[in-house]
């Protein structure tokens, strides 16, 4: 973990209507680390979520990504500019093959449109082999290569959250985001997951996990942020997190329970 | 104020406007009440208007012996005979549209739903053997002998089919649904009461102008059409937000599984939807019939495409945008028949439609009767 | 005296089979639970009971009478009523309307039916101040009482909740379960299908634990929580 | 197994296709046998079924009766019928053409009936040198292409217009507005009938025939104050349109074209249709008293529009193929060469294929009932 | 029924069987059964004489080469431009008819009413005036989701059909005539009366249409399409340029439907609004879904059904449409997927899986 600063997410309030979910909320994401957002349900932590990566526009403040800002960019300039996501729930290319999913994602760093695919240059035969091989490669470190060929619907539960994950990384992204990634996972598969993530993060990329599981979230995070009610509560280490005050009164009341 | 026909005639434009538009967001009531509940185009229903239109001249003909007047006079009925007559036209067309929606939702639909029952694997056998023994003699007596007998077991088989049946996608519905129009339309003409020439309806009602306001002479018809319109659109309402089935239909609108975890039967509230659609186009049918005296077999293919095109305007899935849509689309087609020529009001029309949804992109007032789309 | 018995039930989904051959029973008065992991077939089990899902084989009983092909308008008249998984609260109707509905296949109106709505409101003070609001604009915690209070307005023999604390802050998951309780206490029997297995076995009389497809354990509550195998599978470290 | 299916079946098609091209290049009737007429056909082209289907049954009507008459006298001849069923679609029309023209008993074609379908495959027969005579193929452009096979049993639209429009005048029409249902056929009388008109013509747009409501049209004829309306498109569309006229309380006088000449405008206007008066080209069906007999008794019922004029196309092929004529370049040429009268009027064709010397009719709607009362135009 | 759906299902199993042997065979012997399948498609003019094949597949009433080139290619053609917008990318078109019209306009206009182009000079202006049109329909519209474009698409078709109806320029309802044929090349004359070259160049139309389209299909493009379908959002958010991809999708589609048009222009010579009602649109939808949408061989073969079996059951006469309506509820409730329903790739552009094995459904 570095201290440059990789995306800067600059007094957001997001409205809907009179709803007010996000209000003057600001978050550092340092390269290089793992950040926890945690918080109630409600508290806009998938509102974060879309505003980073475009899914809305915020109503006030800016989202400022590796220096430039990104606040106006439509949703695949931002992947393209390098952040990448996953969803709470598994939204895969249902009727594609695992390995075309992931290619769809390698395919946004490639440039060969329909001229060159019609006339098929050494470009985009280049860049096509490029696309297979970096989506197999993948596919083998998340561990699912086995069943690359199968349409996505048909791969069991837990391949299909990996898929997710392979499908965003091979956006090239430099911060990935990720959505409840261990939603429906036993303990074995959280255990597994949290060493998939360290090890994502240990190939240089950042990391963005969204959690409603604390074993996760505090097992792998570097820093931790906590959203109650659209505003930012809390922000520090796990251990401090834990023990603030707030937190515990916004979100972890009964420790017990945080199974 | 300047001299242009659509000045000196506007109000003219207006009335008249309005009762085409009546007619339309009648029909587009149909359409939206399925569009809610399904998510489906559900295309044939331009057929079961024009089915409407040719009971209500069968209940007029056959079954209240009202004579083609040669000399276009009404010189015999008035008041509460006339009242009667019309009243019972209506409910006659509402009665056949209103079963026609619910035999075409089982014929065409529910089996791709993969829920097909005896009936429709009844019809659907009997189409097939009829189809089979088409290719085989072309000649419609033995052919009906033909299908008969070969509905049975035809039937027998469709029905293990759908025992294991799953839902189809959208698209084969929307296929699904042009195949029915298609058929029923065809079928009129070739069996209809005129094939496919054009028939005229005998005059019940005698067309003369009841008022005068801004210049305009409105017709009875007219105000007839505007106002039924309106009364039946109100009792639709009514039903939807008052009563039991009514809130079944939002509910299985909105969220059908939990409806049915609610203990809502969904099939039957299907059947509603489709019934309640069937009645309106039924009553829309009847009040086309008084104003315009005419109908044909291809009569709904126009019709329809303009009411779905009414009801994507005002918002689809949303009662109040139907009439909304509807009276809209009327007048526009009105001002814009005077303003270019009648040749070019479908183009303003659809011109309109354009313009209204690159500003709402759901129409004006919105989707409602569903859940609005993430 | 056993209010429902699920007797070596087979579900498919398409062609794989989620449920493998359950069986259980719920006695009257009870608080069941079935826990296990999210792909165990807890919530088909439920949905199967509702009967939104088909049966491939097996049966089961209600009362002791065979349900197994009932509609589920049918099974809810009998006194089934579900608060499904992810709330199912319909939007565009106000939380009077969300809860009117619970009561559609009794159609009860009249003092009845107020009496009824004045005793879910007492549970859930909650949603008296939200009466007139959309569904859709509900908190999620808000939803999750609408949702419960909803299938209460059945009057219902037994209750199936469906991961009642899914997305709701501990603060609010400790709530629900003491309402559970509160329910139950009335006299309803109550089938409960929870991820949170700590709170469920606390709350539960007795429960079945679920593995892909199959019950692989069962006890009381308050065996399966101190049980090593169950700790270590399902309750975390 | 070595070779696949695919391959195998498409080697055994392909054998199969070279024998069939070895066998002749496509399917000819043998026209060897001058004298007898095994295999004489002559067609029919138009729209049988479909909407536009009334007309074309009452042209084969016509069609059927002559050759009957034909058959009867001529037991050594006996010449067949062949139906084109184009239901009027010119999207329809050119495979059921090049399967009239590569059936060379084929001598002569009674049609095709209508204008657009015409446009679609007279080039075709041109091309083939197959005759046709259309007894109702009005368009003033179809004999201006240079076909030398083209004919018409009557005038086109060109005579028609001037016609209508010198009626309308002699009625004493000052103001009379003119519309269409922007089809060729009607936009195109229109324009003829407005032009002749000059200043006494109020240009009113076009209106839709498939829409079924014109109250737009109705309240701009109001607003014009118009005496007298000619409309240029067929039936159904008027008939609607003279109801909602009258219903409007727009008593002009109404004026059609030869669209307009059908049952169905009666049908379609009811009361409203009376008192309407109607150009045609073709002649009343009442006009030769042996032909009406002769139909009379064959179909139990009175011809119909374009009857008569396909009973006189049918006439000059029959006479063709009973001078001896046994191929098509033989009946185009005993065609040139015709002059004879016919039920409707005398059967002369200049250079261009159309009809000498032909008059414009003028009918009216009589209690409910076509009259043909009002005779010759001029 | 459902027996013959089974066979159905059993002949397409019979089909991937054909399959797996056709891929394990040498390059040699597939080359061969190409070139022979693609010269008995050229034949086919001659098929109604042979035995058996013959009577099946004849037309009786309408000549069969006529036949062939003016309804079967042209529906072909249109569906495999019809599947590029609603079989890969999901995108429903109601008014596709309008850029088939397009293209038939722009040749009847560069080489009969305006100017005397050469209809090969015509023929890319048509298909590229064809594609800027459905650039400039798709800009507005593509916006929109759903059954919202479908009734805007719709609504482009009839202005379309209603501004060439009466805007005189374009000929109004007279039409246009005497429109320019393609050039004759040694002894292939492209005259009045022999449809046959007119199909040769048809088919050949076909099949580079086919190698183009197969060529996206297996690209980055091909996959952009595939994403976009099965969900927009996530498509986007992976970095797809949702809209950039479905407006190419609406562009190719549209320079495939106008490629018809020239074609069908450049044949009959002829065109007037009346060949192109919207109907016709609903027509070439049910084509590309009854065949199977998302396929091209099911587009291939809807497009072959609908244009050839009502004139095979000519002698139905008036009850054509009607059996036609009948057929496609019964299609659509035992077949909901299309006859040759879409298949999941399993192999990569680049390597072929190992195992070869197709999974279905």
């Amino acid at each position: 973990m570095t201290n440059e600063v990789l995306l800067d997410f600059n007094n957001v309030t997001m409205q809907f209507g009179g709803v007010t979910a996000l209000s003057d909320v600001s978050v550092k994401i340092f390269r290089g680390e793992i950040l926890g957002l945690i918080g109630p349900n409600g508290a806009g932590k998938t509102t974060c979520f879309n505003v980073m990566t475009g899914v809305y526009q915020p109503t006030q403040g800016s989202v400022v990504f590796n220096g430039s800002d990104i606040t106006k960019l439509k949703r695949f300039q931002i992947t393209q500019s390098g952040i990448a996501r996953t969803f709470q729930n598994i939204r895969l290319f249902s009727e594609m093959t695992a390995v075309e999913n992931v290619m769809v994602g390698a395919d946004a760093r490639k440039t060969s449109s329909i001229p060159a695919a019609l006339l098929r240059t050494k470009h985009q035969r280049a860049e096509e082999k490029e696309s297979y091989d970096r989506s197999m490669e993948l596919l083998a470190l998340m561990g699912i290569a086995d069943r690359a060929s199968d349409a996505a619907r048909n791969l069991p539960y837990g391949y299909q959250r990996r898929l997710e994950i392979a499908r965003a990384l091979a956006t090239e992204p430099e911060l990935l985001c990720l959505d409840e990634p261990a939603a429906g996972f036993n303990p074995a598969e959280k255990q597994q997951l949290n060493e998939l993530i360290l090890k994502i993060r240990d190939q240089g990329y950042t990391v963005l996990l969204i959690e409603h599981d604390m074993s996760v979230v505090m097992n792998v995070s570097d820093r931790v942020a906590v959203l109650d009610f659209g505003k930012k509560i809390a922000e520090g280490l796990p251990s401090e997190v834990r023990s603030n005050p707030d937190v515990i009164a916004a979100y972890l009341g009964v420790p017990d329970d945080a199974a | 104020m300047p001299d242009w026909l659509i000045v000196r005639t506007f109000w003219d434009l207006t009335v008249t406007g309005l009762a085409l538009g009546s007619i339309y967001a009648l029909v587009a009531l149909g359409y939206t009440l399925v569009y809610g509940v399904l998510r489906l185009i559900n295309f044939a229903h331009s057929e079961i208007f024009m089915v409407g239109t040719f009971s209500a001249l069968i209940a007029s003909t056959q079954l209240l012996n009202i004579p083609m007047l040669e000399d276009g006079n009404y010189p015999y009925r008035t008041g509460g005979t006339l009242v009667l007559f019309l009243v019972f036209i209506l409910f006659a067309a509402m009665f056949i549209s209103g079963v026609g929606a619910v035999a075409l939702e089982r014929i065409a639909y529910r089996p791709l739903r993969g829920n097909g029952d005896a009936f429709g694997a009844i019809v659907l056998a009997f189409l097939t053997s009829f189809v089979i023994g088409l290719i085989f003699v072309n000649e419609t007596k033995a052919n009906l002998i033909i299908a008969c007998v070969g509905t049975a077991p035809i039937s027998y088989s469709y029905l293990r089919f759908f025992k294991k049946g799953k839902k189809a996608p959208r698209l084969a519905f929307l296929i699904s649904a042009i195949g029915a129009s298609t058929a029923i339309a065809e079928a009129v003409g070739i069996w209809g009461p005129n094939r496919r020439e054009q028939y005229q309806t005998p005059r019940i009602l005698e067309k003369k102008v009841l008022f005068n306001a801004l210049g305009t002479d409105v017709r009875v018809d007219y105000v007839i059409v505007i106002v039924g319109a309106l009364l039946m659109m109100t009792a639709l309402t009514l039903f939807v937000n008052k009563t039991k089935l009514g809130r079944g239909v939002r509910a299985v609108a909105q969220d059908a599984e939990t409806a049915r975890i609610l203990g809502v039967n969904v099939d039957l509230i299907i059947v509603v939807t489709f019934a309640l659609g069937g009645v309106m186009a039924g009553g829309a049918a009847m009040l086309f019939t008084m104003v315009y005296d005419q109908s044909r077999f291809n009569i709904g293919f126009i019709l329809g495409v303009k009411s779905f095109t009414a009801a994507v305007l005002g918002g689809i899935g949303n009662l109040k945008g139907a009439l909304l849509g509807g009276f809209m689309l009327g007048l526009v087609e009105n001002y814009g028949s005077a303003l270019f020529g009648g040749q070019w009001k479908d183009v303003i029309a659809f011109v309109v439609l354009l313009v209204v949804l690159m500003v709402r992109p759901t129409g004006i007032l919105g989707e409602s009767l569903g859940r609005a789309r993430v | 005296m056993t209010l429902l018995e699920v007797r070596d039930l087979h579900v498919f989904y398409g062609r794989i089979e989620a449920i493998k051959g359950v069986s259980f029973t719920l006695n009257e008065g009870e608080i069941v639970t079935l826990i296990g992991a999210n792909g165990a077939g807890k919530t088909t089990t439920l949905r199967t009971i509702s009967g939104v899902r088909t049966v491939a084989e097996g049966s089961i009983f209600f009362e002791g009478e065979d349900i197994t092909k009932m509609a589920p308008h049918d099974r809810v008249k009998r006194g089934i009523c579900q608060a499904p998984e992810g709330r199912g609260i319909f939007p565009g109707m106000t939380v009077r309307e969300n809860l009117d509905m619970g009561t559609y296949v009794r159609g009860d109106k009249g003092p009845q039916k107020a009496k009824d709505l004045e005793h879910v409101m007492h549970l859930f003070p909650r949603l008296r101040e939200r009466i007139g609001q959309m569904g859709g604009t509900l908190s999620g915690g808000e939803q999750q009482m609408l949702a419960i209070g909803r299938a209460l307005m059945s009057k219902p023999r037994l209750l199936l909740l469906d991961e009642p604390s899914m997305g709701l802050a501990p603060m609010l998951i400790a709530q629900i379960f003491t309402i559970i309780k509160e329910i139950n206490a009335d006299g309803i029997s109550v089938l409960l299908v929870e991820q949170n297995a700590t709170q469920a076995l606390k709350t539960a009389h007795r429960g079945y634990v679920l593995e892909t497809g199959y019950v692989v354990k069962t006890g009381a509550g308050s065996d399966l929580l101190v049980d090593p195998a169950v700790r270590a599978a399902y309750l975390g470290g | 197994m070595k070779k696949s299916r695919i391959a195998r079946a498409s080697a055994l098609i392909i054998g199969l296709s070279l024998v069939g091209v070895a066998c002749g290049s496509d399917d000819s009737a043998s026209d060897g046998a001058a004298a007898s007429c095994e295999g004489v056909k002559i067609a029919f082209f138009g729209a049988l079924t479909g909407e536009a289907g009334n007309l074309g049954v009452n042209i084969k009507k016509g069609l059927d009766l002559a050759v009957a008459e034909f058959n009867e006298a001529n037991a050594d001849c006996q010449v067949g019928i062949e139906a084109y069923d184009s239901q009027g679609d010119p999207d329809q029309a050119p495979a059921l053409a090049d399967k009239a023209i590569a059936d060379a008993g084929v001598l002569g074609i009674v049609g095709p009936a209508f204008s657009g379908e015409s446009k679609a495959v007279n080039g075709k027969f041109d091309e083939a040198g197959l005759p046709i005579i259309t007894p109702s193929a009005t368009n003033a452009d179809l004999s201006k292409n240079g076909w030398k096979i083209f004919h018409r049993a009557l005038a086109g639209d060109d005579k028609q217009g001037p016609g209508l429009a010198s009626k309308i005048t002699a009625d004493g029409k000052m103001k009379v507005g003119v519309l269409d249902d922007a089809s060729e056929y009607g936009k195109g009388l229109a324009d003829i009938v407005q032009t002749s008109l000059g200043d006494k013509a109020v240009e009113m747009n076009s209106l839709d025939p498939e829409s079924a409501d014109y109250s737009a049209v109705v309240t701009a004829a109001k607003d014009a104050g118009i005496d007298a309306l000619f409309f240029g498109g067929y039936y159904a569309a008027a008939g609607k349109l003279a109801k909602q006229l009258r219903d409007g309380g727009v008593d002009a006088q109404l004026y059609f074209g030869d669209g307009v000449l059908d049952k169905g405008y009666i049908e379609a206007g009811g009361p409203a249709a009376e008192g309407s008066i109607i150009g045609c080209t073709c002649a009343p069906f009442d006009s030769n008293a042996t032909f009406l007999a002769a139909f009379q008794a064959k179909f139990n019922e009175d011809p119909a529009t374009y009857g008569a004029e396909a009973y006189d196309a049918a006439t000059v092929f029959l006479a063709a193929i009973k001078s001896g004529a046994r191929d098509r370049a033989s009946v185009l040429a005993f065609i040139k060469a015709y002059d004879a009268p016919g039920v409707t009027k005398q059967l002369k064709w200049d250079e261009t294929g159309e009809v000498v010397g032909t008059a414009v009719y003028a009918y009216t709607i009589k209690d409910g009932k076509i009259d043909g009362s009002l005779g010759l135009i001029k | 029924m459902s027996q013959l759906s089974n066979l159905w299902t059993r002949f397409l199993s019979l089909n991937t069987d054909v399959q797996v042997r056709w891929k394990s065979m040498s390059r040699v012997q597939r080359l061969s059964g190409y070139v022979l399948a693609v010269l008995a498609l050229y034949l086919a003019p001659w098929w109604p004489k042979i035995p058996g094949i013959g009577w099946l597949v004849n037309t009786p009433g309408t000549q069969f080469s006529t036949v062939l080139n003016d309804q079967v290619i042209i529906f072909v053609l249109v569906a495999l431009g019809l599947n590029v917008v609603v079989g890969l990318a999901g995108l429903l078109d109601l008014g596709y008819v309008g850029f088939y019209a397009v293209g038939a306009y722009v040749v009847g206009v560069l080489t009969s009413q305006h100017a005397s182009l050469p209809w090969i000079v015509a023929l890319p202006i048509a298909v590229v005036v064809s594609m800027l049109v459905g650039v400039i329909l798709g800009t507005p519209t593509l916006r929109l989701r759903g059954d919202y474009l479908a009734i805007v698409t719709l609504g482009f078709g009839e202005i379309i059909r209603i501004s060439a109806k009466n805007l005189d320029w374009l000929g109004a309802s007279r039409g246009i005539s005497d429109i320019g044929k393609p050039p004759s090349i040694g002894p292939l004359k492209f005259g009045v009366l022999d449809p046959k070259p007119y199909y040769w160049l048809g088919l050949t139309l076909v099949f580079l249409v086919v190698f183009c389209l197969y060529r996206l299909e297996e690209s980055r493009v091909g996959r952009a399409w595939t994403a976009i379908r099965e969900d927009e959002d996530a498509a986007e958010l992976m970095g797809v340029n949702t809209f950039k991809f479905k407006l190419w999708a609406f562009a190719i589609g549209a320079a495939v439907g106008g490629l018809a048009g020239a074609h069908y222009a450049g044949k009959v010579g002829f065109i007037s609004p009346d060949n192109f009602p919207l109907q016709l649109s609903i027509l070439f939808l049910a084509a590309v879904v009854l065949g199977g949408s998302g396929n091209m061989a099911g587009a291939i073969l809807g497009g072959i059904m609908v244009a050839w079996l009502p004139e095979r059951f000519r002698n139905f006469t008036d009850k054509r449409v009607l059996v036609f309506g009948i057929a496609l509820v019964l299609v659509m409730v035992f077949r909901p997927e299309g006859l040759l329903p879409r298949r999941v790739r399993t192999k990569s552009p680049m390597k072929p899986a190992s195992d070869g094995q197709e999974v279905t459904q």
